[in-house]
């Protein structure tokens, strides 16, 4: 586990009273705080912040996932004007700000999910706005204390502890105050920033035990079936259930499908960017009626193959961060966990031969 | 897994902010009921110039307000100042393009995908079968090797349509007929031919069949409709032909064009970034979503 | 962004609402043009859209004409009983009135939604509810809840 | 066949024929009584003897029992015959001197008095018409099969009546006995226990009454009787089929039941007609309270030669010859308030008309009639009243009446002359109400089916008042007459004529052509829920089966018939799915206007 | 969680009775996986697995929205586990002439609410027993009075309160939404084949998440709904952004019972509000 073998240089004592010093520094230099603010009663969104007492530490994990803060819901790609004698103006902007963002509080899981994303939009093609995003946010994360039933990021390689993408990693403790490991030039500068309430932690300091998350499936085992399962009636019987519709991928940290669409009057109008997602019947359906993807078997199947097949073959990484956003999200008690080990007992040959009915 | 053909997986980042080149359309000509082509011109000459492409790339072209939809590029990358592309009506922006005028603006992303692999067909015999609106990518194709002649040894195009009102580019169809050096097969299938019909009259793959065509040395490259596709693979397998010197493209709905938004999604692939065009030993391994 | 097109002139007082009024083919039509032949004078704010019957009208077209910048939507048929195809207009009494407590319920101002009944014969009735509405629409205002909302920047 | 010879006449009759049948054959009359066809002969009366001149028993034998022989030779007026007739009405005569029939029969028989002077006291008592034919007691024992009369007391003292002179608790009140009564000496009343309902003759405006079994009206078509089953007694007790007995083409069939007939149409015409409003609801006119106000239509059957009095117009209360008649104009018409706006466009003319047939009827009579203008348009309508006020058939007073009530046996009319702003009153023996025209009952039924609209009166819409006054907004259902508006018969008639033309234009064609806004269905879409068909006011949506094919339903989709759809876009408003269009309105074109607004 | 013990043991022998002899193709009921918080749809197609069936107290869903399902129909005729409230659902589906009253085996369960607390459509709840089953499995429970102006309670909450301050509230709730769907697909009167949003030519419904698209969106939803909706409260259960959807579908609801008396589902031969009308329909507001 990558959050284990910590480097002692890189850890930090803050003392209690750290976290409004933070909102108010970060202000103070014209930054954009964004934190875990209650917006309705039990839940907790990240959200900006103008001081700490909005900031709430009782929360298990944030509903929406991070990756909305560099690929939000919708946005703009270009805006266009029709002009006089039939030109158009065509416009790129807005172009992201860049104003700096500190998150403070982000979960572990939800920033390592970023590891997956950068990929998708910085391979041979360069999202500017993804990464323009990216490069502004320094993200300080929260150690998770509070892994409930769904969670189960140890079993995709995470960990409550996990420091992927976070530039600081911060163990809260009681009394208020906090440790602090540093993971990153941003996380460094971020550390340098806090200078007033934050000291380097004593020789010998460890970071507390990770609260344990049980280890539910191997994804390698998981993948050696489905390497060879592409046909098979298990998918139909996973999806019996399913609805198609997108809480599950909307929700997930790791999911980045998109449609692009326009939106205009008769003389102007915007190209917007929209989260989508492949549980949706029309995503795939081609002009012709011919859908690659025609029943709900073949798209729970897409989601599963993706994150833990395909994915892993093009970009090395498994797509999921085991938030469990996903399971808590389902109307229907859809479960990846289930599926996930229904697959890995079959892998092994185990005696859920019939795992079928015990999913739906 | 596959080998994939990608070709431009430069390693180099190109940046993407979906911002458009502005073209304008210069002509239309109404090819079927349903299927105009359009010629455009870049408003800005110079990027006219700069624009470079291979046959089988294509590019997604927007109405301003209706949206982006793919189109390949029809026209031949030995031609410059203009691209042609071929369009149909079945939704959204194809509609509103098909209502376009001589004149109008429009914006164009591209190219993207990846390309027939012309290097390899050199001094090889090419067989082009088509179907319908799929001699549309093939058409830059052909054009671009009929302006390359000598590199390649015999030519011959097998094209389709339902109906002959069906068949695209008559005007082409004809010059490619009266050229010596090229052998063209034109049919369409039982019911849809005229009494002045002169080609065949019967399903693709069984008119090829019929035409025997050589299988050493060649190339063949197949365009149209997916389930004339399977059976034309099927009878070219019969003709003793290996699924590796056939090529074809795919046309699986995108967005973005360049491996993001994830809609053309098979398997590991991205059909627009490890295609549009595939051999056809490849597409068996990957699995059936196309 | 969505554009409102520029009609606002400088003097805030000059501010002409944008109305937007679909009018059954058969009765509100023709009672407008009655109007317009009568030389009956009315406010030049109103859009008309012609309808085969006010029973053509979805509610979602309400939708769209605030979504176009509209800042009140009319829609008008014959009187009850008179519908040229005979039950249409009581079809789209139910659907438009049960339209409008739905907006209402959403904070919607339903004062941006009219619904009358207009005969081919009511030129006079007409240009007197173009003018009642106008003065109505303009003592309300621009549709801020839509022009707000028309640039599409607020979101999750 | 049986020949034989009547009065030198030779006529064959089949078997088992009477005498009386061989003679009715030849048209010759034999006076009869207590014969009817319907009852099984008695022989009776003896009024219908003949004479036997040649065959098996010489001699009187009475025709009407007596079978048809072969050879046969027969006098019906020899002296002999005469002879004996006289002799047999002298004799009813006095058994039943208050029977007209005998009287007449006796006087055309040149019996001038009556032999037997002390039985010829009348007191009006209905047993001095009976004479004992029992026809009446055949017929309700053997026909009806209620056995409720019978004859009671013997000699003098005998007399038709119920066992133990009660009421009858098995006489079905039918009247059959009345109506073969040959003298009219029998009232059911007497027997029977609940009272007697004559059925009124509804051609004749309930003025008289019918028979179960009648011929609707004189210009019937088909012209054939029909049998009013709530009355007949073969439906009621399954006895009588007297009319089955009688009718010579053994045309009547108990066992047909009224059917449905479904008949694929390719057009309608509605020419369902009017009514006229019941004027009792205005009590200043007294109809309903006075016999003698009556109607237009009413008085159009008195004075109608096949009305109720054979065209003798009479007034109802006494039967005398109305002298004085005062005919009102616009009753309910014209009238805003508690009557209809409209005018009902025939009244003028057809009482001008009736004015013209009561100076016919009554040629000493005065009519007088109030109106409030009179509107004669039309060719030679005018000249027309202008004759008759001209030829002073009658007085024309122009204005309104106020009150009509009855002193002793006249009734007082007054109202206003608004020309000379004087009162008037006129003390009249009859007073006729031209009532509005409304349409005929039933018609929102009836316009519901057919999909067309009505006016705020009930007249079915034309689709345009100047461009398509025949058509409706239903494709291929015309109108024609009343049911549009009131008419008189020319105009019917034209109208009729055009909307029979409008509906062949449509049958005459395989293919239809009309204006293409119209909803088209896109199948691929469509749930099948026909929440569309709902709100289709022409019904012209219908469940359509998409099939593979292999012929396996795929979905049930929405069908929009092209012929009935008139594109209103209720459909293509209700249906969630969007799933319906209607072609020149159709979404993308209503929201590229919306759009335009913002220009 | 609570599981009825004696409803669920009648509910498996009936499931397996059923199945065994061949008179449905599959029984749609709850099940229950170990550490889930809901009982979730199951699909039971063989007598043994019967077993797996349970009746308990988090029986959220309504399995009425498996019907229109082409997978779902092609196992044959259907048997389903019906609540008195969910029986509503399949009226309309009856009505709308999405299934078929032959292909279903309705098995009822007397109910007497879910959630602990109780959902609000339990505390209003007048279905107990659903009637009108092929079989009720488990005893009729008692079926306590209910206080009708409790039914629309949460609208009315909002209805008192100006019109600027339901704005502000709607707005808010509003711009949350993600335009997930899941409200749509969650509901089992939401099966249209291709759904407004998804109808491109015209584009009705902006695609987009801002709270223009979210308006005119969520406004068509209920619109939809309005005089069908059954009161389910599904589509707020399954809204992953918590938007009281429940709220708008009462306050529809509440008028089309206060305007013509209907309340949707109660019987499948009723008509629709909109699919019908009368002359005399109230008419206030109109010029
Ligand atoms: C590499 C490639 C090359 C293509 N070349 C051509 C060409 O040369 N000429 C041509 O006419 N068409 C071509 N197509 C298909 C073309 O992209 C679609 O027909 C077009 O995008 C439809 O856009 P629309 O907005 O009109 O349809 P929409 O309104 O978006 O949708 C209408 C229907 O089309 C489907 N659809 C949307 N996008 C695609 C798509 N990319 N492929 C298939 N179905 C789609 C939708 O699911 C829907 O069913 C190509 C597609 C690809 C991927
Ligand atoms: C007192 C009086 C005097 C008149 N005198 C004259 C005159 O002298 N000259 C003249 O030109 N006009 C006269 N008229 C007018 C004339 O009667 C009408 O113009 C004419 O009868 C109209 O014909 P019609 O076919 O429209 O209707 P009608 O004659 O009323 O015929 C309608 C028919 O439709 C039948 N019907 C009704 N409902 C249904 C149904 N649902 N289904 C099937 N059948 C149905 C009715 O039974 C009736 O047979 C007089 C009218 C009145 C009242
Ligand atoms: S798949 Fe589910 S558990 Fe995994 S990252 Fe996505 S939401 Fe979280
Ligand atoms: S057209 Fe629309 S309303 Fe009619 S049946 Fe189809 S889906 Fe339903
Ligand atoms: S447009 Fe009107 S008439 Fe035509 S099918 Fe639809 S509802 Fe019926
Ligand atoms: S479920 Fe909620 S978030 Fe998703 S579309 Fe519906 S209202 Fe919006
Ligand atoms: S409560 Fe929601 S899910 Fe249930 S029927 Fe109504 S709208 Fe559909
Ligand atoms: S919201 Fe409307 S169109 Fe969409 S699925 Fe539901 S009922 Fe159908």
């Amino acid at each position: 586990m990558r959050s284990t073998n910590v480097d002692e240089q890189t850890l930090y004592t803050a003392q209690a009273g750290w976290l409004k010093s933070a909102v108010d520094i970060l202000q103070g230099a014209g930054v954009d705080v964004m934190a875990p603010v209650e917006t309705e009663p039990g839940v907790v969104e990240l959200a900006t912040v103008k001081s700490s007492e909005a900031v709430t530490l009782d929360y298990q994990n944030v509903r929406l996932p991070l990756k909305r803060l560099f690929f939000p819901i919708t946005e703009v790609v270009l805006e266009f004007k029709s002009q006089p004698e039939g030109d158009v103006d065509v416009q790129s902007e807005p172009l992201v700000s860049e104003t700096e963002v500190v998150v403070l509080g982000a979960r572990p899981c939800g920033v390592a999910a970023l590891e997956a994303l950068d990929k998708v939009f910085h391979w041979d093609y360069d999202d500017v706005r993804y990464s323009a995003r990216r490069a502004r946010t320094t993200l300080i994360s929260f150690a998770c204390t509070r892994p409930d039933a769904q969670c189960f990021c140890t079993s995709v390689g995470g960990s409550p502890h996990n420091t992927t993408q976070s530039d600081v990693l911060v163990y809260l403790e009681e009394n208020g105050q906090a440790l602090m490991q540093v993971c990153s030039d941003k996380g460094a500068k971020f550390i340098e920033q806090l200078r007033d309430v934050v000291k380097p932690a004593p020789a010998g300091t460890q970071p507390p035990a990770p609260p344990e998350v049980k280890e539910k499936f191997d994804p390698a085992k998981a993948k050696a079936w489905l390497d060879e399962h592409f046909e098979s009636d298990f998918w139909t019987e996973v999806a019996l259930k399913c609805l198609g519709c997108g809480a599950c991928s909307y929700l997930c940290p790791t999911c980045h499908c998109f449609d692009i669409v326009d939106e205009a009057n008769w003389q102007a109008g915007q190209r917007r960017r929209n989260w989508d997602c492949c549980s949706h019947p029309m995503f795939t359906r081609h002009a012709s009626g011919h859908n690659p993807r025609p029943d709900q078997a073949s798209r729970c199947r897409q989601r599963i193959m993706h994150k833990f097949k395909y994915f892993p073959e093009r970009f090395g990484q498994v797509a999921c961060v085991g938030c469990g956003r996903c399971v808590r999200a389902c109307c229907v008690g859809q479960n990846l966990v289930s599926i996930l080990t229904d697959i890995e007992s079959k892998a092994k040959g185990g005696d859920k031969a019939d795992v079928a009915s015990t999913l739906n | 897994m596959s080998q994939a053909l990608s070709t431009n997986q430069t390693g180099t980042l190109i940046p993407l902010d979906y911002m458009v080149l502005k073209m304008r359309i210069v002509s239309i000509t109404d090819e079927t009921v349903d299927t105009k082509t359009f010629r455009l011109e870049f408003c800005d000459a110079q990027q006219g110039e700069a624009f470079e492409f291979h046959a089988g790339q294509f590019g997604l072209y927007s109405v301003f307000g209706a949206g982006e939809a793919t189109f390949c590029i029809a026209s031949s990358p030995t031609e410059t100042g203009y691209i042609e592309c071929s369009v149909k009506r079945t939704g959204k922006v194809t509609n509103e393009l098909h209502q376009c005028n001589v004149g109008d603006i429009i914006g164009f992303r591209g190219p993207y995908g990846n390309w027939f692999p012309i290097d390899e067909m050199q001094g090889k015999n090419l067989l082009f079968v088509a179907g319908g609106i799929g001699l549309a990518p093939l058409n830059s194709l052909i054009r671009n090797c009929l302006d390359l002649r000598d590199q390649f040894k015999d030519i011959a195009i097998l094209y389709g349509a339902r109906s002959v009102d069906d068949l695209v580019y008559k005007e082409r169809l004809e010059n490619w007929q009266q050229r010596k050096d090229v052998k063209t097969l034109y049919t369409v299938d039982p019911g849809g031919e005229t009494p002045q019909w002169q080609g065949e009259v019967g399903f693709v793959p069984t008119v090829l069949t019929k035409m025997k065509p050589a299988s050493q040395n060649t190339i063949v490259v197949v365009c149209g409709p997916p389930i004339m596709i399977k059976f034309v693979l099927a009878a070219l397998v019969e003709l003793g032909f290996s699924r590796a010197s056939v090529y074809t493209t795919l046309e699986n709905r995108m967005k973005c064009g360049v491996g993001k938004c994830g809609r053309c999604n098979v398997g590991n692939l991205y059909v627009c970034k490890d295609g549009p065009i595939f051999r056809c030993s490849d597409l068996e391994a990957l699995p059936n979503e196309f | 962004m969505i554009q409102k097109a520029k009609n606002e002139t400088t003097d805030p007082s000059e501010w002409q609402p944008r109305i937007v009024a679909f009018l059954c083919n058969w009765c509100s039509y023709a009672g407008a043009d009655l109007a317009g032949m009568s030389r009956l004078a009315y406010p030049a704010a109103i859009k008309i859209v012609r309808v085969p019957c006010s029973g053509r009208v979805d509610p979602m077209f309400v939708i769209k004409s605030f979504e176009q910048g509209a800042d009140l939507v009319l829609v008008s048929g014959c009187h009850p009983g008179d519908c040229h195809y005979t039950s249409g207009n009581y079809h789209a009494r139910r659907k438009l009135l049960a339209f409008r407590e739905l907006m209402t319920f959403f904070g919607i101002d339903p004062r941006r939604f009219k619904i009358s009944w207009v005969s081919a014969a009511e030129g006079a009735k007409w240009s007197n509810l173009v003018k009642e509405i106008t003065d109505e629409v303009k003592a309300l205002g621009p549709f801020e809840t839509y022009s707000e909302i028309l640039t599409g920047e607020t979101g999750p | 066949m049986i020949t034989l010879t009547i009065d030198g006449q030779q006529v064959e009759v089949e078997p088992g024929k009477t005498i009386l049948d061989a003679a009715k054959s030849l048209g010759k009359v034999i006076p009869t009584l207590c014969y009817h066809p319907a009852v099984p002969a008695a022989g009776a009366c003896r009024i219908c003897v003949v004479e036997v001149v040649a065959g098996d028993r010489p001699g009187l034998v009475p025709a009407c029992a007596y079978p048809a022989k072969e050879g046969m030779d027969i006098q019906t007026q020899s002296d002999r015959v005469m002879q004996s007739r006289r002799m047999t009405l002298q004799l009813l005569l006095a058994r039943s001197p208050g029977a007209e029939v005998i009287q007449d029969m006796a006087r055309d028989h040149g019996i001038t008095e009556n032999p037997f002077p002390e039985r010829a006291k009348q007191t009006g008592d209905k047993s001095e018409k009976c004479i004992m034919c029992g026809l009446c007691v055949r017929l309700c024992q053997q026909i009806i099969g209620a056995s409720a009369i019978c004859f009671d007391g013997r000699g003098p003292d005998r007399k038709v009546s119920t066992p133990y002179n009660n009421q009858s608790d098995v006489c079905l009140g039918c009247g059959a006995c009345a109506f073969v009564c040959p003298t009219g000496a029998i009232d059911p009343a007497d027997y029977s226990p609940s009272p007697i309902e004559k059925i009124p003759n509804e051609f004749n405006c309930g003025l008289d009454s019918r028979t179960p079994i009648h011929i609707p009206f004189p210009q019937a078509v088909p012209n054939k009787p029909l049998i009013d089953r709530d009355n007949c007694i073969r439906f009621k007790t399954g006895g009588c089929g007297a009319c089955e007995t009688i009718c010579p083409a053994g045309a009547i069939n108990y066992d047909m039941e009224d059917e449905f007939v479904e008949e694929e149409v390719g057009a309608i015409i509605a020419a369902t007609g009017y009514e006229i409003m019941d004027p009792s609801i205005y009590e200043e006119y007294g109809y309903g309270r006075y016999p003698d106000v009556v109607t237009s239509l009413e008085f159009e059957r008195m004075v109608s030669a096949s009305g109720p009095t054979n065209g003798e117009l009479t007034r109802p209360s006494n039967g005398e010859p109305p002298k004085t008649i005062v005919f009102l104009q616009c009753i309910g018409s014209r009238r805003e308030v508690n009557g209809k706006p409209y005018c009902s466009n025939i009244c003028c003319m057809y009482t001008a008309k009736h004015a013209i047939l009561y100076k016919h009827k009554v040629h000493d009579g005065q009519a007088f009639v109030f109106f409030m203008d009179v509107r004669a348009a039309g060719k030679n309508y005018d000249q027309f009243v202008r004759r008759v006020v001209k030829e002073q058939i009658a007085t024309y007073v122009r204005g309104r009446v106020s009150k009509v009530f009855a002193r002793g046996d006249k009734l007082i009319v007054r109202g206003a002359d608004t020309l000379s702003g004087t009162q008037v009153e006129i003390a009249a023996d009859m007073v006729v109400l031209a009532a509005a025209l409304v349409p005929s009952s039933g018609i929102r039924e009836l316009s519901q089916k057919l999909r067309v609209g009505f006016d705020e009166h009930g007249f079915l819409l034309e689709a345009h008042p100047k461009l398509r006054p025949v058509d409706t907004n239903t494709a291929g259902v015309f109108l024609a007459g009343c049911c549009h508006s009131p008419k008189d018969i020319p105009e019917s008639v034209a109208q009729a004529g055009a909307a029979a033309s409008k509906a062949l234009g449509l049958v005459c064609h395989t293919r239809l052509s009309r204006e293409p806004t119209i909803g088209i269905v896109d199948e691929s879409s469509c749930n099948g829920c026909f929440e569309c068909e709902g709100v289709c006011a022409y019904g012209a949506i219908s469940a359509k089966e998409l099939k593979d094919k292999k012929g396996n339903t795929l979905a049930t989709v929405a069908n929009i018939n092209q012929g009935l759809c008139q594109g209103c876009g209720a459909c293509a408003a209700t249906c969630r799915s969007k799933s319906i269009e209607v072609q020149g309105y159709r979404d993308d074109q209503l929201f590229a206007a919306i759009n335009a607004i913002n220009r | 969680m609570n599981v009825n013990s004696t409803v669920t043991e009648s509910l498996q022998s009936a499931a397996a009775t059923l199945l065994s002899e061949g008179k449905v193709g599959v029984v749609i009921g709850y099940g229950r996986d170990a550490g889930a918080s809901i009982s979730h749809p199951m699909f039971i197609r063989k007598p043994e697995d019967a077993e797996r069936l349970v009746f308990d107290d988090c029986c959220f869903g309504n399995l009425a929205v498996y019907l229109p399902r082409d997978k779902v129909r092609s196992m044959g005729k259907i048997g389903i586990v019906v609540k008195g409230c969910d029986l509503r659902a399949i009226n309309v589906l009856l009505r709308e002439h999405v299934v078929k009253r032959d292909d279903l085996v309705l098995i009822g369960v007397p109910c007497t609410g879910q959630g602990d607390p109780l959902l609000h459509k339990c505390s209003v709840c007048e279905q107990h027993n659903p009637e009108g089953c092929d079989m009720v499995v488990g005893d009729p429970v008692e079926q306590p009075a209910i206080d009708a102006t409790q039914r629309y309670k949460d609208a009315a909450s909002l209805d008192d309160k100006s019109l600027e301050e339901r704005w502000a509230f709607w707005s808010g709730q509003l711009s949350k939404c993600i335009r997930c769907y899941a409200c749509r697909n969650v509901c089992p009167l939401c099966y249209c084949k291709r759904c407004i949003t998804e109808k491109t030519i015209p584009q009705w419904i902006d695609t987009s998440a801002h709270l223009r698209g979210n308006v005119a969106w969520n406004v068509a939803r209920a619109f939809h709904l309005t005089g069908r909706c059954v009161g389910c409260g599904e589509c707020e259960r399954a809204c992953p952004m918590d938007i009281p959807l429940g709220a708008i579908n009462q306050k529809m609801a509440q008028l089309m019972d206060e305007w013509y008396g209907f309340h949707s589902g109660l019987s499948p031969d009723e008509k629709a509000p909109f699919t019908t009308f009368k002359v005399d329909d109230p008419e206030t507001g109109i010029l």
